[in-house]
C-alpha cells in the first residue's frame, strides 16, 4: 500500500467521522468542529488525487492542490460565519434570559 | 526509507485518533484543542503527499486561524454546555454510524480502485509556466488558469465578512469589532505578541515573493500576516479598526478590486477577461498578489475579530 | 471523445463577454457598496439593476437568435486546464428570470432599509443591498458555470449571500433559523465538493461538456453523483431534507424571502439538472424515480403543512416546499422511455416553466405578505380581514400568484401542470397524476384560506399600522402578472430550452 | 373579420373591458349602472351570429370561439337572464358601498358564463369554466355571515374538485389526439380511439356532474343558492349552472354509443331528479326549495344526455340545450320572484304569485307553457319504457315541489329595506324587484315557444296534440294529489338540514384533521436535525445503489 492509498483511506474514515459528528452532535459549535473534520477528510482525498497525478517533475497535480487551497479558505469563511452566528444567538438568548430573570426578581420584590 | 511507511501509518492512525477524540470529547474546549492538533497533523499529511503549498495553508488556516476562532467561541460559550440528554438515542446513533460507515466504505472502494493511469493536468499546467514567467504551478493555477475561481473566492471571503459584520447590534454598526479585550496580564502572550510580528511580517512577505517559483503565495503570506495581527489584537497591543472606516474598507477590497481591474484590462491588452499579456505577465501577477495578500490578511483578521460590538469612541 | 467537436463546443463565441459581465456586474456592485458605504447602496443597486437586466436580455436574445450556446473561455485557458462559461438555452432563461425578479426586488426594497441618520450607513441597509447583488452574481455564476469546482465556489457564494439575509433582524428565532440553514447547506456543499474530488480523480477534468464525453458507468461516478445529488438536494430543501426552509424563508424580511424562495433554491436545483442530464451518461431511470418520489412527498407534505399554518409567511414557505416538489417530477418524466431526447420532451419544458412561474408567483406572494404585515402589523391568517381594503393591490397580487400555484389558467402554473400531466399520461407514469392533482387541490385550499378572509371587511376595521405606497404594491402585482403571462407560452416542447443541449447529447456514447 | 366574429369577440370583450374599468376606484362605483348592458353583445351574438367562428393565431392567445345551435340557444337565453337580473342587481345594490365589489364578481362570472357557450378550444373552455365557477364564490359570500362562509367553502371545494377532474379529462383528451390538438371538436371526435376512453368519459361526467349538482355532488347547491343575494342566485341557478350542461353537450361523445357510461348517467340523473324532490319538500326556505328543484331538473337533463350517450344520438344535444334554456328562464325568474315577493308583501302578492304559479308549474309540464315544450322536446329521447315513465313521474315530483314552493313563497317575510317609501316614480318602478320579475316571467313563457318553432322546427299542432297534452297533464294530477297529501301530513316529514348528506361529512372532518395532524407530526420529526441528517445519509446510499443498479 502506498502513501496515497493509505492517506486516501484515512480521508475516507475522516469523512465518515465528520458526517457522524455533524449529525449526532447537538451543540452547534460541535457541529462546526465536525464540519471541519469532514472538510479535512475531503481535502485529504483531493490531496491523494493530486499525488497520484504527479507528473512533469512535480510532486503532484497542481490543479487539485490549487482547488484545496481555495476550498480551505471557503471552509474557513464558513466556520467564521457559523461561529459568529452561534455566539450571537447565545448572546441574544442570554440577554433574554437575563431580562426574564430580572423581570422575575422585580415581580418577587413587588 | 523503510521507516517512512511506518511513519505514514502512524500518522494516519494518529489523525484518525485525534479526529475521534475531537468527536467524543465531553468538553467543547477539549474538542477544540483536539481539532487544532488535527489541523497540525493534517499539515504533516499534506507534507507527506508532497504538497507543501497546501500543507502551509492547512496548518495556517485549518489549524491555526480556525483554531483561534473556535477557541474563543468555546471559551465564551463554556457556561452553557447543554445537557447530554438532548442527544439522540443509542439506536439512532448506531444507525447513523452504520450509514456513515457505508459512505466511508464507498469512498474506500474508490480509493482502492483508482483510475489507472491516474489522470493529471500536471503536464498541461507545466506547459504554460514559461509563458507566465512562473515556476510554481499551483500559483499558476490559482492566478491564471483558474483565476476566476480565485476571484470569486475573494468575493466569498468578502461575503463571509459581511455576514459576520451583520451579526452585530445595530447601535454599534461602524464601530470596533469584538468586546473590549480583557486587560492583558499574561506576560507570555504580550511577549510573543511583541516578538513575533516583525518576524512574521518578514516571513509573510517572503512567502508572497517566493510563491512565483516556490511553495508559498498570497494565501500563505496573507495568513501569516493575519496571524500576527490577530496575535497583536488579542494581546491588546493593537486595537481592531472600526469597520465603518473608509480606509479599512479600501484596504479590505484592494486586492479584489485590483484583480477585477486587471481582469477587465485583459479585454484591452490581452484579448480577454483575466488574460495576461505575453509581454509582462509576471509584473501583472505580482501587481495582483501584493494587494491580495493584504486583503487576505485583513479579511481573515476581521473574520476572527467578529462583528462590531463597541462604538468607535470606546 | 472526439477532439474536433469538443473544441468546437468550447471556444469563445461572439458575445461571450456578456457572460463575464453577467457574473461580474452584480459582484462589482457589491464591492462598490462596501467601498462607498451603505448610504449609497440603493443608488448603486439602481444602477446595477437595469444594466443587469439589459445584459440578461442580450444573453437571451443572442442564444435565442443564434440557436447556439454562448461560450466564454476565461483568460483564454481552455478546459480542462482553464475555465469556461457557457450559456445554453436553459441558462439564458434562468438568467432572464433572475434578472426580472432581482429588478423587481430592488424596486420593492427601495427605502426599506435606512441608516440611523441621512448619509450614515446602517447595518441592515449595507448588508441587505450588498448581499442582494451578491446573490444575483452568484446565481448567474451558477447558471453559467461549466466547471464543477467553479460551480462549487458559486454555490458557496450563493449560500454566504443568502444566510445573513435570513437573520437580518437579529431576533433569536431568525438567528437560529439562519444557523440551521447555514450548517445544513455547508454539509451539502462539502458532500458536493467530495463528489467533485472523486470526479476529478477519475477523469482529470471538471468541465461539464468534456465530462459528458468521458464519463463511464463505474463505482467512482456512482459514489460521486450520489454524494453530489444529496448535497444539492439538501441545499434545495427537497423533502425530506427541508428542515431549514420554513423558518428561514419565513423569518427573512419580505424582500429577502422573495429572492430566497423564488431564486436561491433554484440555484442548487439547476445544478442537479446539470448533473443528471449533462454529466451522467445515458439511462438514469431509477435515481430519477427516487427524485420523483421525493418530489411527490414534498408536494403532499408541503401542501398539507401549508394548510395548517397560522402565519401567512410560514404558509408561503411551506408552499415553496411543495412547489419545489413539482420541479423534481421533471426527472422521472423527462428521462422517460428514452425514445426521444429528454430535452425535447414535454416534461423538460414543463419543469422549467414550473420553475419560472413559481419564481415570479412566489416572489410576488412574499412581497404581498410583507406588505400585508406592514399594513396590519401581523400576518396571522385568521385575522387578515380587511387586508383587501388596506393593501388592495398587494392582496390582488397574492391572489394572482396563488392562482398560478393552484394551476388555474391563464398562468404559467396552469401550463406547467398541463404539460406535466400530459407527460405523465404519455409516459404511462400514472402515479404522478394523482400527486399533481392532489397537490393542486391542496394548493387551492391554502390559497383560499388566505384569500377568503381578505375579501371581507371586519367590524371594527383593522387598525392601519403603516401606509404601503401603491408603487410597491404594483411591483408585486407586476411580478404576479409575469406568472400569468407565462400561461401564454405554447403547450409543447420549447426549442429555446433545447439550445446547447443536443450538442452535449451528441457526445454520449 | 366578419360581423359575426366581431360579435363573438365582443360578447366576451365588452364585459372584460368593463372589468378593466373596475381597476379604477372611481369607475368601480359607477359599474352597477352598466351591469344590465354587459350581456347585450352576447344576446346580439346569439341572435345574429349563428354559425360564426373566430380564431386567433395559435400563439399567444390561442383563443377559438364558435357558435353552434345548442350554444346559441343557451347563450341567448342566458344573456337575456343576465340582462334582466342585472336590472334587479341595480336595485339590490342601490345605496350599498360595496356595490363595486359585487359588480366585479358579477362581471367575472358573466364572462365565464357567456364564454363557455362559445369556447371552441380546451384551454379557453377551461379558463372560462374556471371563471364562471370560481368567481361565483364572491357572489355566494357577498353577504358575509357564518352561514354564507360555510356555503362558500363547500361551493369552492366542490368547484375546485370538479375542475381537477376536468383538467385530467382534458389532458387525456389532448394527449390521445394526434399532434396534441387542443380543439374541442378534434379531441372529442377522436375520443372513440383513445386508449383512455372510459376513464376520460368518467372524468367528464364527474367534472360537469359536480357543476350540475348531480347527487351526491349536489350539496353545494342548496347552501350556495340560499346564501347568495337574490339577483346573484338568479344568474347562478339559471345561467352559470348551464356551464355543466354545455360541458356535457360539448364533451360527451354522442357520435358513438357507449352504453355503460350512458346507463350510469341515466341512473344518476333519475336518482337526482327524485332525490331533489324528496328533500326539497322538507324545506321551508323558498330559495332552498328552488335549489333542490334545480338538483332535480339537472337530473332530468343528465338523464337525457345519458340516453343519448347510450344510443349514440346527437339529437340530444339540441333537445338538452332547449330543456336547459327553459330552465334558465324559469329558475332565474322564480328566484327573482322571491325577491319581488319580499318587496311587495302579502297584501299585493298576486302580481307576483300568479305568473310565478304559471311558470313554476311549467317545470311540471303545464300545457302551453315552455315547460311542456321542453318536456316534449326530450320525450322521444327518454323513450316510452321504464326511463320514459320515470321521467314522467319526475314531472309529477316537480309539480309537487313547485306547489310546495308556491306555498313557501306566500310566507316570505317582507324585507324592510326592500320596501320603498314612494314607489310612484317610473325609475323606482323599473328598479323595484317586481319589474324584472315580470319581464323574465313573460320571457319564460314566450321564448321557449319562439325557440320551439324556429330552432327546433316544432309546430303548434304537435304541441297541442291531445296525446301530448294528456301526457303532460297526468303527471301534474299526480303531483297535485301528492301536494294535497303533503299539505295534510307535511308536518310529519323529518327536518332535513340544508345540504342533507353534508352532515355525514361531519364524520369525515375529524378523520381528515387527524390525518393532517399526522402530517404535521411527521414534518416535525423529519425536521429534527439528526433525523434530517440520517435521511441525507440514507438518500446518499440509495442514490449510489440506484445508479449502480443501472449499469
Amino acid at each position: 500500500m502506498n502513501a496515497a492509498t493509505l492517506f486516501g483511506l484515512c480521508g475516507a474514515v475522516l469523512v465518515g467521522l465528520g458526517l457522524y459528528g455533524i449529525i449526532v452532535h447537538h451543540e452547534p459549535i460541535r457541529k462546526i468542529l465536525a464540519f471541519n473534520l469532514l472538510g479535512g477528510g475531503v481535502f485529504v482525498l483531493f490531496g491523494i488525487i493530486a499525488r497520484r497525478g504527479a507528473a512533469a517533475g512535480f510532486g503532484g497535480d497542481p490543479v487539485p492542490q490549487a482547488l484545496v487551497i481555495t476550498g480551505i479558505v471557503v471552509a474557513f469563511s464558513a466556520s467564521a460565519v457559523a461561529v459568529t452566528l452561534v455566539m450571537r444567538l447565545f448572546e441574544v438568548n442570554e440577554a433574554a434570559r437575563r431580562e426574564a430573570r430580572s423581570g422575575h426578581s422585580a415581580e418577587d420584590a413587588g | 526509507m523503510t521507516l517512512l511507511p511506518l511513519y505514514y501509518g502512524l500518522l494516519a492512525l494518529l489523525v484518525i485518533g485525534v479526529a475521534w477524540w475531537t468527536l467524543v470529547a465531553r468538553e467543547t474546549m477539549a474538542a477544540v484543542i483536539g481539532f487544532i492538533a488535527y489541523g497540525m497533523l493534517l499539515g504533516l499529511v499534506w507534507a507527506g503527499i508532497a504538497s507543501v503549498d497546501v500543507a502551509l495553508t492547512e496548518a495556517a488556516i485549518g489549524g491555526g486561524v480556525t483554531g483561534v476562532l473556535l477557541l474563543r467561541a468555546a471559551a465564551r460559550l463554556r457556561p452553557t454546555e447543554p445537557a447530554p440528554h438532548e442527544k439522540p438515542g443509542l439506536v439512532f446513533r448506531v444507525l447513523v454510524g452504520i450509514f456513515c460507515a457505508i459512505v466511508t466504505i464507498g469512498l474506500a472502494v474508490v480509493v482502492l480502485f483508482p483510475t489507472d493511469p491516474a489522470p493529471s493536468l500536471a503536464i498541461a499546467a507545466a506547459e504554460h509556466l514559461p509563458a507566465l514567467e512562473l515556476g510554481n504551478p499551483v500559483t499558476a493555477v490559482l492566478i491564471a488558469y483558474r483565476a476566476l475561481d480565485t476571484m470569486l473566492e475573494k468575493v466569498v471571503l468578502l461575503l463571509a465578512l459581511i455576514g459576520v459584520w451583520s451579526l452585530g447590534p445595530d447601535r454599534n454598526w461602524g464601530g470596533l469589532p469584538g468586546r473590549a479585550p480583557a486587560v492583558v496580564t499574561d506576560s507570555a502572550l504580550t511577549f510573543l505578541a511583541k516578538l513575533l510580528p516583525p518576524i512574521g511580517i518578514v516571513f509573510g512577505v517572503y512567502l508572497l515573493w517566493t510563491s512565483a517559483d516556490n511553495p508559498g503565495g498570497a494565501f500563505q503570506g496573507g495568513t501569516v500576516l493575519a496571524a500576527m495581527w490577530i496575535l497583536a489584537m488579542m494581546a491588546g497591543l493593537r486595537a481592531p479598526p472600526a469597520i465603518g472606516s473608509r480606509a479599512l474598507r479600501l484596504l479590505l477590497l484592494s486586492g479584489t478590486i485590483t484583480f477585477i481591474v486587471v481582469g477587465f484590462a485583459g479585454f484591452l491588452i490581452a484579448g480577454g477577461f483575466l488574460s495576461y499579456p505575453a509581454a509582462f505577465p509576471k509584473a501583472l501577477i505580482l501587481l495582483i498578489e501584493i494587494p491580495m495578500t493584504l486583503t487576505i490578511a485583513v479579511t481573515l483578521g476581521l473574520l476572527v475579530s467578529g462583528p462590531a460590538e463597541r462604538d468607535k469612541t470606546s | 471523445m472526439t477532439g474536433e467537436t469538443t473544441a468546437a463546443l468550447l471556444a469563445t463565441t461572439s458575445g461571450g463577454y456578456l457572460l463575464v459581465l453577467a457574473i461580474m456586474l452584480p459582484l462589482i456592485g457589491t464591492i462598490a457598496i462596501v467601498l462607498l458605504g451603505g448610504q449609497r447602496a440603493e443608488r448603486v443597486a439602481l444602477v446595477v439593476a437595469p444594466l443587469g437586466l439589459v445584459i440578461a436580455a442580450a444573453i437571451l436574445a443572442s442564444v435565442w437568435s443564434s440557436g447556439q450556446p454562448l461560450v466564454y473561455i476565461v483568460g483564454g485557458w481552455r478546459p480542462p486546464l482553464g475555465l469556461a462559461l457557457r450559456s445554453d438555452g436553459i441558462s439564458a432563461v434562468m438568467i432572464a428570470i433572475t434578472a426580472i425578479v432581482m429588478c423587481a426586488t430592488v424596486l420593492f426594497a427601495r427605502g426599506q432599509f435606512r441608516g440611523p441618520a441621512p448619509g450614515v450607513e446602517g447595518r441592515a441597509q449595507m448588508v441587505f443591498w450588498s448581499l442582494l447583488l451578491a446573490v444575483w452574481g452568484a446565481l448567474n455564476a451558477v447558471f453559467l458555470g461549466d466547471d464543477l469546482f467553479n460551480l462549487y465556489v458559486a454555490l458557496e457564494l450563493l449560500t454566504f449571500g443568502a444566510v445573513p439575509l435570513v437573520c437580518l433582524d437579529g431576533r433569536a428565532e431568525t438567528l437560529s433559523a439562519a444557523l440551521r440553514y447555514l450548517l445544513f447547506a455547508l454539509m451539502g456543499s462539502v458532500l458536493y465538493l467530495l463528489g467533485v474530488a472523486l470526479i476529478y480523480g477519475a477523469y482529470g477534468t471538471l468541465d461539464i461538456v468534456l465530462l459528458a464525453g468521458v464519463v463511464r458507468s463505474e463505482p467512482v461516478i456512482w459514489v460521486a453523483v450520489a454524494l453530489m445529488t444529496v448535497g444539492l438536494i439538501a441545499k434545495t430543501a427537497l423533502f425530506p431534507l427541508h428542515l431549514w426552509l420554513p423558518n428561514a424563508h419565513a423569518g427573512a424580511p419580505a424582500a429577502a424571502s422573495a429572492i430566497l424562495s423564488a431564486l436561491v433554491v433554484k440555484g442548487s436545483f439547476f445544478l442537479i439538472l446539470r448533473l443528471w442530464f449533462d454529466v451522467m451518461p445515458g439511462q438514469i431511470h431509477l435515481p430519477a424515480q427516487i427524485l420523483g418520489f421525493l418530489g411527490a412527498g414534498a408536494i403532499l407534505l408541503g401542501s398539507v403543512l401549508a394548510l395548517r399554518q397560522a402565519r401567512l409567511k410560514l404558509l408561503i414557505a411551506y408552499s415553496t416546499i411543495a412547489q419545489i416538489g413539482y420541479l423534481f417530477l421533471l426527472f422521472p418524466l423527462a428521462v422517460g422511455s428514452g425514445i426521444a431526447s429528454p430535452f425535447a420532451s414535454i416534461a423538460w419544458t414543463a419543469g422549467l416553466l414550473q420553475l419560472a412561474s413559481h419564481a415570479f408567483a412566489k416572489a410576488a406572494m412574499f412581497m404581498a405578505a410583507g406588505m400585508i404585515y406592514e399594513a396590519l402589523g401581523h400576518d396571522r391568517i385568521d385575522r387578515l380581514g380587511g387586508a383587501g381594503r388596506v393593501v388592495p393591490i398587494a392582496v390582488f397580487a397574492f391572489a394572482i400568484g396563488g392562482l398560478s400555484l393552484m394551476g388555474l389558467p391563464p398562468s404559467g402554473g396552469f401550463s406547467a401542470k398541463w404539460m406535466l400531466l400530459q407527460a405523465s399520461v404519455g409516459e404511462g407514469q400514472w402515479w404522478w397524476i394523482i400527486v399533481i392533482t392532489l397537490g393542486g387541490l391542496l394548493a387551492a385550499g391554502y390559497i383560499f384560506r388566505v384569500i377568503s378572509p381578505t375579501l371581507i371587511q371586519p367590524f371594527p376595521a383593522p387598525e392601519l399600522k403603516a401606509v404601503v405606497p401603491v408603487s410597491r404594491q404594483g411591483v408585486a402585482l407586476a411580478l404576479a402578472l409575469f406568472a400569468v403571462l407565462l400561461g401564454f407560452v405554447p403547450l409543447e416542447p420549447w426549442p429555446l430550452l433545447q439550445i446547447g443541449r443536443t450538442a452535449v447529447e451528441a457526445h454520449l456514447p | 373579420m366578419t360581423g359575426g366574429s366581431l360579435l363573438l369577440v365582443l360578447s366576451l370583450a365588452f364585459p372584460l373591458v368593463l372589468l378593466l374599468g373596475a381597476l379604477s376606484r372611481d369607475l368601480r362605483q359607477h359599474l352597477p349602472r352598466i351591469l344590465p348592458y354587459a350581456p347585450v353583445p352576447a344576446l346580439a351574438t346569439a341572435l345574429f351570429a349563428s354559425g360564426a367562428t373566430f380564431a386567433l393565431p395559435d400563439w399567444p392567445l390561442r383563443l377559438t370561439l364558435e357558435l353552434d345551435a345548442p350554444g346559441a340557444i343557451l347563450l341567448g337565453v342566458a344573456a337575456l337572464l343576465w340582462i334582466v337580473a342585472g336590472v334587479a342587481a341595480q336595485g339590490y345594490l342601490r345605496g350599498r358601498s360595496d356595490a363595486g365589489r359585487f359588480s366585479v364578481w358579477w362581471l367575472t362570472t358573466l364572462v365565464g358564463s357567456m364564454g363557455v357557450f362559445i369556447a371552441a378550444d380546451l384551454p379557453s373552455f377551461y379558463l372560462l369554466f374556471s371563471m364562471v365557477s370560481l368567481a361565483a364564490y364572491g357572489l355566494v359570500v357577498f353577504d358575509d355571515t357564518p352561514s354564507t362562509r360555510r356555503a362558500g367553502r363547500v361551493y369552492v371545494a366542490l368547484a375546485v374538485l370538479g375542475e381537477a377532474f376536468l383538467l385530467l379529462a382534458f389532458v387525456l383528451l389532448s394527449t390521445a389526439t394526434a399532434d396534441n390538438s387542443l380543439m374541442i371538436r378534434d379531441v372529442v371526435g377522436n375520443l372513440a380511439q383513445s386508449p383512455w376512453r372510459d376513464l376520460t368519459i368518467g372524468l367528464i361526467i364527474l367534472g360537469f356532474g359536480i357543476k350540475m349538482g348531480l347527487v351526491p355532488f349536489h350539496v353545494w347547491m342548496p347552501l350556495a343558492y340560499t346564501a347568495a343575494p337574490i339577483p346573484a342566485v338568479a344568474v347562478m341557478s339559471g345561467a352559470a349552472v348551464k356551464a355543466g350542461v354545455i360541458g356535457m353537450i360539448r364533451f360527451l361523445p354522442f357520435d358513438s354509443a357507449s352504453s355503460g357510461w350512458g346507463t350510469a348517467l341515466v341512473v344518476v340523473g333519475l336518482f337526482s331528479a327524485f332525490y331533489g324532490v324528496a328533500i326539497g319538500i322538507t324545506q321551508k326556505n323558498p330559495k332552498t326549495v328552488l335549489a333542490y328543484s334545480s338538483v332535480s331538473q339537472m337530473g332530468v337533463i343528465a338523464t337525457v344526455f345519458g340516453m343519448g350517450l347510450s344510443s349514440g344520438d346527437r339529437g340530444v344535444m339540441l333537445g338538452g340545450a332547449f330543456y336547459a334554456a327553459h330552465h334558465i328562464l324559469v329558475k332565474g325568474g322564480l328566484f327573482l320572484a322571491i325577491g319581488a315577493a319580499a318587496s311587495v308583501g302579502s297584501r299585493r302578492l298576486w302580481p307576483v304569485l300568479l305568473p310565478a304559479a304559471i311558470i313554476a308549474l311549467g317545470i311540471g309540464g303545464l300545457p302551453l307553457t315552455g315547460g311542456a315544450l321542453a318536456k316534449l322536446a326530450v320525450k322521444d329521447t327518454l323513450g316510452y319504457g321504464l326511463v320514459g315513465t320515470l321521467g314522467a313521474l319526475s314531472a309529477a315530483g316537480s309539480t309537487l315541489l313547485m306547489l310546495h314552493f308556491l306555498t313557501c313563497l306566500q310566507a316570505v317575510p317582507i324585507e324592510p329595506k326592500m320596501v320603498r317609501p314612494s314607489s310612484r316614480s317610473a325609475l323606482s318602478m323599473v328598479l323595484s324587484p317586481v319589474a324584472p320579475w315580470l319581464a323574465i316571467a313573460l320571457a319564460a313563457i314566450l321564448v321557449p315557444w319562439v325557440l320551439y318553432l324556429s330552432v327546433l322546427g316544432g309546430s303548434v299542432a304537435d304541441a297541442l296534440k291531445p296525446y301530448a297534452l294528456w301526457s303532460s297533464i297526468w303527471p301534474m294530477l299526480i303531483g297535485g294529489a301528492l301536494w294535497s297529501a303533503l299539505q295534510r301530513w307535511g308536518n310529519r316529514l323529518p327536518l332535513v338540514p340544508r345540504g342533507d348528506i353534508l352532515v355525514f361529512f361531519g364524520a369525515v372532518k375529524p378523520a381528515s384533521a387527524r390525518c393532517s395532524a399526522a402530517f404535521e407530526q411527521a414534518d416535525d420529526y423529519l425536521r429534527r436535525w439528526p433525523v434530517a441528517g440520517l435521511s441525507l445519509l440514507i438518500l446518499a446510499v440509495a442514490f449510489g445503489i440506484a445508479t449502480f443498479a443501472l449499469r
